[in-house]
C-alpha cells in the first residue's frame, strides 16, 4: 500500500491508517465541494447584485422557501449520519484489541515514557514492537495526565494517573516512528517524545534476547552475585566464611588450598572454572564430591561472572 | 440580587407600570433561582456520582453523621419556610406587624439551624473527621471516607452560607418594613425573601438524604 | 381578595403544605431506618430500592416547596414553571451522560480495569514522589 | 442651555458628565461603553500574548527567545484572557447591552442595577487576573485540567477565582437579557418582529444562566482540591480527573456556543441590512439559534474522546455532536440565499459580515470532521483543533465583534469613521487571518500537537507562515482601532440618524446618539426588522 505522506496526512504505518485516511479524504472532498459552492455563490451574488445607485433597492424580497429549507436540512443530515456510522465503526475497531495481542505496559511521567514488557522482563525507554503483530498498551501515569500519540499509526489515548487506559495497534511498516505527548503536562511537555521501533520478527527476537539479558549493564562480579543465588550455589557455599556443605568462597581466591589426596592448588580462574565443569576432579580436603557438574549448564559469560564474584570476595 | 429587589415604592423610570415592574423582577428572581439550582445541582450530581463510585465509603462514613441532628435541622428549615410564606402573605394583606413578627420567627429558626450545624461541625473536628489531607479519623478502612467528609463540608458549608445570606435578606426586609408599608401593590422584598428561603429548603431536602440517610 | 402571584395567604393551604412536608420528611427518615439486610430477598437490590424511594420522597418535597413556598403554583405565566423544569432536565442529562462514562468504562474491552484503581502501586509511588520533590513548579 | 432641557431629551453622552457619573450610572448605554473599553483592552492584551508566542514559534524550542515555562505561561494567559474576558462577555455585554433595549424599543434593560453589578463583577475578575500575573506564572492552560491545576500554584488559584467572578458577571447579563426580552418589548414588537440579533442573545442568555453555575461549582471544587485534596478530582487521593473534565465541559461546551451564537445574530443583521433584503428564512435562522443552544447541552463529551471516556459515551456524544451541524448549515445557507437578488453595499461592516460567513463555513466544516470518531482520534489535541476553534472563536466571533462595533459605532458615538481606511483594515484582517490559521490546519492534520514549545523541523514552515500571518492580522485590527478612534475628533463628520438605511428600531427611530431614555416616546412597532419592501426609496 502507499505509505508516503500526503499534503494533509502523515505517513501510514498501522492497520488503522487506511480506514482513517479514507474517511478523512472522503469527508475532505465533501467539505471542499460544499465550501466551493458556498463561496462561489457568495462571490457571484456580491458581484452580480452589487449596489450601483445609492438608493437602489433589492430587486426582489424572497422571505422564505420551505422546499429549499427542507432540502438543505435533509441532505446535510443524511451526510452526517453516514459519517457517524463510518466514524463509529472505525473507532470501535480501534478500541477492541484482538485476543492474540501482545501486551506492553506504558508508564508516563514528567517528562518521559517507559515501556515494561511483563513476559520478557524488559524495561525500555523506546517502544520496540514486531511488525504485523497486534500490540496492546496498558498505560498509566505517575503524576499528571499525559497522552500517548503516534501520528503515523493514527492512534492516541490519554494516560491518566491512578487508572489504566488502553490502546492497541498493529504496525504495517518497519522503521522508527515519532511518539508525542499530546496532553499538556507542564514545562517540558513539548520535549516528552520517544519513538516506536517496528522490527521484523527475527530482529525483534534478537532485540529481546539482548534487552532481556540480565547481565546487561552489570559488571561480571555483580552478575555473578545474582547467579550465586539464582544458580543455587548459595545452598552449599557461603560467602561470609560460615562453614557449609561446600567450602566457603570468602577469601578462597588466590589462597593455596589442600585437596583430597594430599595435593594442594592455588585457587585461580583455572581451578574455579575446572571445579565448576568437573567438580569431582579436585575436591577440597574435608568435603564430599557431591557437587553436580555445571558443564553445559553455565554459559561462558556466567562462568566468568561467577569467577569474578568469587574473586571479589576477599 | 437583594440590590435588584430594592426598588423604590413608585415605579422605576424605565418601566411603564407597576405590573410590568413586578413581573420583570419576579422573572429575574426565578432566573436567579434557576442559576442557584444549577450550581447546587452540579454539587449534588457530584455527590450522587461519589455515592455510586464509592458506596463503601458512604456506608462506612455515614453512621458518623447523626441523622437526628439532620432531622432537627430539616424541621427548622421547613418551619422557617412556613413562617416566611406567612410573612409574605401578610405583606400582601398589608398587616405590617404580623409581617415583622413572622420575619423574626423565621430568623430564629434560621439561627437554630446554624446552631445545630455548629454543634455538628464541632463534633466532626473533635473526631478528626476533616476533609481530605486533614482527615485523621480512626477505624476507617475506605480511603474515600476522607472524600466523603470533604464533600460533606463543601456541600453543607455552601448551603450554610446561603442560609446566612437568606437571613441577611430577612434582616434587610425588617429594616425596609420600618420605612415602607407593604401593600397589595408592593410586597416584593418579603416575597423574594420567602422565595430565597424556599430555595434553601429546596436544596436541603436533597442534601439531607444524600448525606444523612442513604448509603 | 383574589390570589396575587406569589405566596398564598390561605392559611389552611399553607398549614396543609407545612404538615405534609413534615410528614414526608419523617417518612424519609423512617425509610432510611428500615434494616434491609434482615430480609432475605435476593432477586432485587433492596438497598438501591431504598435509596431510590428516599430520593423520590425528596423530589416530592421539592415539588411542594417550589409550588407553594416559592409560589410557582400561583404564577401568572407558565414561563417560570418551564424555567424550573428546565433546571431538572439539564441536571438529569448531566448525571445521565456522565454516568454513561463512569459506569461503562471498559465495557468494550473488559480485560482492563474500568474503575479507578487507587490502590495500584502507581498512586502509592506517585504519592511518595510528590512527598520527595514537589511537582515541577512554574518558576 | 442644557439646564433647561428635560434630562430625558439630551443624548446619553452629554447628560451628567464626569467620571463619577459614569461609574455609578445604571444607563445600559454607558455600562456597555465601559464594557466595550474593558473588553477591547483585554483583547489587545490577549493578542499581545498571542503575538509573543507566535514569535517564539518562529523557530523551535530553545532557538526561540523565551523559556518553555514562559511559553506555557503565555499561551495560558492568552487562553484565559481571550475566553473568559473577551469572547464570552464581548458581544453580549459590550454590544448586546447597548443594542438590545434599543432594538426592542425599551428605555433600558429590565434590571439596570444588576447590569451595573455585572460590570463590576467583570472588573473584579479582570483585576484578579492581574493579581494572578503578579502572583506568578499561571501555566495550567485555560482548561484547568486536574491534576495539573491542583499543584498549589498560586497564580493558577488566582486565575480560578478570576474565572469564578467572570462567570457570575456572565450569568447576570444573561438573566437581564431574558427578563428584558420577555417583559420590555415595545408595543407591536411581537416575537417574530424581533431582530435576529435579539434571538441570538436570547439563546445565549439561556446558556449563560443554565451552564455557567456549573463552572462556578467546578472552580470551587478545584480550589478545595488545591487546599485539602478531598479526592473528588485528585487521583493521588483516589479521585477521578476525568470527572473534572465532565464538570468543566458541561459548562465549557455551551460556553463555545455562548461565544459563537451572538456572532450569528450580528451576521444576520449585517447581511440583511447591507443587502437591503428580508433575511431568507427568518424563522429557520431564529429557531436554529435556539436549537443549537439545546443541542449544545448534550455534546460536551466530544472534548473527551481520547480521555479514556467509555466507548459507549463517546459513541453517544459523537452521534449528538453531528446534529449541531444542521442548525449551523441552515444559517450559512440562509445567509447566502439572503444575498441573492439583494442590493449589496460593500461598506466596512458588510466586509466583516462576509468574512464571518467565509470563516464560519470553514470553522463549521472542520468541526464536522472532528466529530467523526475515528478521524478525531488522529486529530485530537493537534493544531487542527486549535485552528478549528480559532476559525470559530476568532474568525467568527471576534470578526463579528469588530464588524458589530463598526456597524453600531455611529449610533454609539454619533461619529462616522473613515470608510476607506475601514475597508482596507477589513481586507488586511481577512488575509492575515487566513494566512495565520490555514497553515495550522495542515500542520495539525500532519500530527503536530498543540501547546508545543518545541516542534519537529518539518513543521517549521507552517509555524513561520502562521507567524507572518498573525502580524498582518494584528496590523489590520490596529488600523481599524486607530480609524475608529480618529473618528472621535471634532473635525470628523457627525453620523446621520440612519447611515445604513437599516429598518431596525435603533436606527430608524432612536436618535443618534440615543437619548438618556433612548427614544423621545415609546415607539410603536408597525413592521418587521427587515421589511425593505415597504420602504420608500
Amino acid at each position: 500500500m502507499d505509505t508516503t505522506k500526503s499534503l494533509w496526512l502523515p505517513e501510514k504505518a498501522s492497520t488503522f491508517a487506511n480506514n482513517i485516511d479514507w474517511a478523512f479524504y472522503l469527508y475532505y472532498w465533501i467539505s471542499v465541494a460544499f465550501f466551493v459552492v458556498i463561496v462561489f455563490l457568495i462571490a457571484l451574488f456580491v458581484i452580480r447584485y452589487k449596489r450601483r445607485r445609492p438608493d437602489q433597492l433589492a430587486s426582489a424580497q424572497i422571505t422564505h422557501n420551505t422546499v429549499m429549507e427542507t432540502v438543505w436540512t435533509a441532505i446535510p443530515l443524511l451526510i452526517v449520519m453516514f459519517l457517524f456510522v463510518i466514524g463509529m465503526k472505525g473507532y470501535w475497531n480501534m478500541r477492541v484489541a484482538p485476543a492474540n495481542a501482545m501486551q506492553v505496559d506504558v508508564i508516563g511521567r514528567k517528562w518521559s515514557w517507559s515501556f515494561e514488557y511483563p513476559q520478557e522482563g524488559i524495561s525500555n525507554d523506546t517502544l520496540v514492537v514486531p511488525i504485523h503483530q497486534p500490540v496492546r498498551l496498558r498505560m498509566t501515569s505517575m503524576d499528571v495526565i499525559h497522552s500517548f500519540s503516534i501520528p503515523a499509526f493514527r492512534t492516541k489515548a490519554d494516560v491518566i494517573p491512578g487508572r489504566y487506559n488502553t490502546l492497541w495497534f498493529e504496525a504495517t511498516e518497519t522503521g522508527t516512528f515519532q511518539v508525542f505527548c499530546t496532553q499538556y503536562c507542564g514545562t517540558n511537555h513539548s520535549y516528552m517524545w520517544t519513538a516506536v521501533k517496528v522490527m521484523n520478527p527475527d530482529d525483534y527476537q534478537a532485540w529481546v534476547a539482548v534487552a532481556s539479558d540480565p547481565s546487561r549493564g552489570k559488571t561480571p562480579a555483580q552478575f555473578g552475585a545474582i547467579l550465586y543465588t539464582k544458580k543455587g550455589c548459595a545452598a552449599c557455599h557461603s560467602v561470609d566464611g560460615t562453614p557449609g556443605i561446600g567450602p566457603t568462597w570468602k577469601g578462597i581466591w588466590g589462597s593455596s588450598t589442600a585437596l583430597e589426596g594430599g595435593r594442594s592448588v592455588t585457587v585461580d580462574s583455572v581451578y574455579v572454572v575446572k571445579s565448576m565443569m568437573d567438580p569431582a576432579a579436585d575436591v577440597v580436603k574435608g568435603f564430599q564430591p557431591i557437587m553436580p557438574p555445571f558443564q553445559g549448564v553455565l554459559s561462558d559469560k556466567e562462568v566468568n561472572g561467577l569467577a569474578a564474584y568469587i574473586q571479589s570476595l576477599k | 440580587m437583594a440590590t435588584a429587589t430594592l426598588e423604590e415604592h413608585e415605579v422605576a423610570h424605565h418601566f411603564d407600570d407597576l405590573e410590568q415592574e413586578f413581573e420583570s423582577h419576579r422573572l429575574g428572581m426565578w432566573l436567579f433561582i434557576a442559576s442557584e439550582i444549577m450550581m447546587f445541582g452540579g454539587l449534588i450530581v457530584g455527590g450522587l456520582l461519589l455515592l455510586i463510585l464509592h458506596p463503601s465509603a458512604f456506608a462506612e462514613a455515614r453512621p458518623h453523621l447523626d441523622w437526628r441532628l439532620g432531622a432537627l435541622n430539616t424541621f427548622f428549615l421547613l418551619t422557617g419556610g412556613f413562617t416566611m410564606a406567612r410573612a409574605a402573605a401578610f405583606a400582601q394583606k398589608g398587616e405590617q406587624g404580623k409581617v415583622q413578627l413572622h420575619l423574626v420567627l423565621s430568623l430564629l429558626f434560621g439561627a437554630g439551624f446554624l446552631v445545630v450545624k455548629t454543634i455538628e461541625y464541632k463534633a466532626k473536628f473533635h473526631h478528626g473527621l476533616l476533609p481530605g489531607d486533614a482527615f485523621h479519623g480512626e477505624g476507617f478502612t475506605s480511603l474515600h471516607a476522607a472524600t466523603f467528609f470533604g464533600y460533606y463540608f463543601v456541600s453543607t458549608g455552601l448551603h450554610a452560607l446561603h442560609v446566612i445570606i437568606g437571613m441577611g435578606i430577612m434582616v434587610w426586609c425588617l429594616l425596609v418594613s420600618r420605612k415602607v408599608h407593604f401593600t397589595r401593590a408592593y410586597y416584593t422584598p418579603v416575597e423574594f425573601a420567602g422565595m430565597y428561603w424556599a430555595l434553601v429548603d429546596l436544596v436541603w431536602v436533597f442534601l439531607f438524604p444524600l448525606l444523612y440517610l442513604v448509603g | 381578595m383574589e390570589q396575587l402571584p406569589g405566596h398564598t395567604y390561605n392559611f389552611k393551604t399553607l398549614a396543609g403544605v407545612y404538615v405534609s412536608l413534615l410528614f414526608l420528611a419523617a417518612l424519609m427518615v423512617g425509610f432510611s431506618l428500615v434494616p434491609m439486610n434482615s430480609t432475605n430477598i435476593t432477586w432485587l437490590d433492596l438497598h438501591l430500592l431504598k435509596t431510590l424511594i428516599i430520593f423520590a420522597i425528596g423530589a416530592c418535597m421539592a415539588l411542594i416547596i417550589a409550588g407553594f413556598l416559592m409560589g410557582l403554583k400561583y404564577e401568572s405565566s407558565k414561563l417560570n414553571a418551564i424555567i424550573f423544569a428546565t433546571n431538572f432536565a439539564f441536571l438529569f442529562i448531566f448525571i445521565l451522560f456522565t454516568w454513561t462514562d463512569l459506569g461503562l468504562r471498559g465495557a468494550m474491552d473488559p480485560s482492563f480495569m474500568k474503575q479507578i484503581n487507587w490502590e495500584s502501586p502507581v498512586t502509592k509511588e506517585n504519592a511518595r514522589e510528590q512527598a520527595q520533590e514537589a511537582p515541577a513548579p512554574a518558576p | 442651555m442644557i439646564a433647561h432641557v428635560h434630562p430625558e431629551n439630551i443624548n446619553y453622552l452629554k447628560a451628567k458628565p464626569g467620571l463619577i457619573n459614569w461609574f455609578v450610572t445604571v444607563d445600559h448605554k454607558r455600562i456597555s461603553m465601559m464594557f466595550l473599553i474593558s473588553t477591547l483592552f483585554f483583547f489587545i492584551l490577549g493578542g499581545v500574548y498571542a503575538m509573543l508566542f507566535r514569535l517564539q514559534l518562529w523557530s523551535p524550542g530553545s532557538h526561540g527567545f523565551i523559556s518553555a515555562d514562559t511559553y506555557n505561561h503565555f499561551f495560558t494567559m492568552h487562553g484565559v484572557i481571550m475566553v473568559f474576558l473577551v469572547v464570552v462577555p464581548g458581544i453580549p455585554s459590550a454590544l448586546g447591552n447597548f443594542v438590545l433595549p434599543l432594538q426592542l424599543g425599551a428605555k433600558d434593560l429590565a434590571l439596570p442595577k444588576i447590569n451595573l453589578t455585572s460590570l463590576y463583577l467583570y472588573w473584579i475578575g479582570g483585576i484578579l487576573a492581574f493579581v494572578s500575573l503578579i502572583a506568578g506564572h499561571a501555566d495550567s492552560g485555560w482548561t484547568f485540567y486536574a491534576p495539573y491545576s491542583i499543584s498549589k500554584n498560586p497564580a493558577v488559584l488566582w486565575m480560578l477565582t478570576a474565572a469564578f467572578f467572570l462567570g457570575f458577571s456572565s450569568i447576570l447579563t444573561g438573566l437581564n437579557f431574558i427578563v428584558t426580552i420577555h417583559k420590555m418589548r415595545a408595543p407591536g414588537m411581537t416575537w417574530f418582529r424581533m431582530p435576529l440579533f435579539i434571538w441570538a442573545l436570547y439563546a445565549t442568555a439561556i446558556m449563560q444562566i443554565f451552564a455557567t453555575p456549573v463552572l462556578a461549582i467546578t472552580l470551587l471544587l478545584l480550589l478545595i482540591e488545591n487546599f485539602f485534596h478531598i479526592g473528588i478530582f485528585d487521583p493521588a487521593m483516589g479521585g477521578d480527573p476525568v470527572l473534572m473534565q465532565h464538570f468543566f465541559w458541561f459548562y465549557s461546551h455551551p460556553a463555545v456556543y455562548i461565544i459563537v451564537v451572538p456572532a450569528f445574530g450580528i451576521c444576520s443583521e449585517l447581511i440583511a441590512t447591507f443587502s437591503k433584503k428580508e433575511i431568507f428564512g427568518y424563522k429557520f435562522v431564529a429557531f436554529s439559534s435556539i436549537g443549537i443552544t439545546l443541542i449544545g447541552f448534550l455534546v460536551w463529551g466530544h472534548h473527551m474522546f481520547v480521555s479514556g471516556q467509555s466507548e459507549i459515551a463517546n459513541t453517544i456524544f459523537s452521534f449528538l455532536t453531528f446534529f449541531t451541524a444542521i442548525p449551523s448549515a441552515i444559517k450559512v445557507f440562509n445567509w447566502t440565499a439572503t444575498l441573492y437578488r439583494g442590493s449589496i453595499d460593500l461598506r466596512t461592516p458588510m466586509l466583516y459580515g462576509l468574512q464571518i460567513l467565509f470563516n464560519f463555513t470553514i470553522g463549521g466544516l472542520t468541526g464536522i470532521i472532528l466529530s467523526i470518531l475515528s478521524v478525531d482520534i488522529h486529530l485530537h489535541d493537534t493544531y487542527f483543533v486549535v485552528s478549528h476553534f480559532h476559525y470559530v472563536a476568532m474568525g467568527t466571533t471576534m470578526i463579528a465583534f469588530v464588524g458589530g462595533v463598526h456597524y453600531w459605532w455611529p449610533k454609539m458615538t454619533g461619529k462616522m469613521y473613515n470608510e476607506v481606511w475601514g475597508r482596507t483594515a477589513a481586507i488586511l484582517v481577512f488575509f492575515g487571518f487566513q494566512i495565520t490559521f490555514f497553515a495550522q490546519l495542515i500542520m495539525g492534520s500532519q500530527g503536530s500537537p498543540r501547546r508545543y514549545y518545541h516542534y519537529l523541523p518539518e513543521f517549521q514552515i507552517y509555524h513561520r507562515i502562521s507567524t507572518v500571518g498573525v502580524f498582518f492580522l494584528a496590523a489590520g485590527l490596529f488600523m481599524a482601532l486607530i480609524n475608529l478612534l480618529a473618528s472621535l475628533r471634532k473635525s470628523a463628520p457627525d453620523a446621520p440618524q440612519n447611515p445604513w438605511g437599516a429598518r431596525t428600531l435603533e436606527w430608524e427611530v432612536a436618535p443618534t446618539p440615543p437619548l438618556v431614555f433612548n427614544f423621545e416616546e415609546t415607539p410603536i412597532v408597525t413592521h418587521g426588522p427587515y421589511e425593505y419592501a415597504t420602504e420608500k426609496a
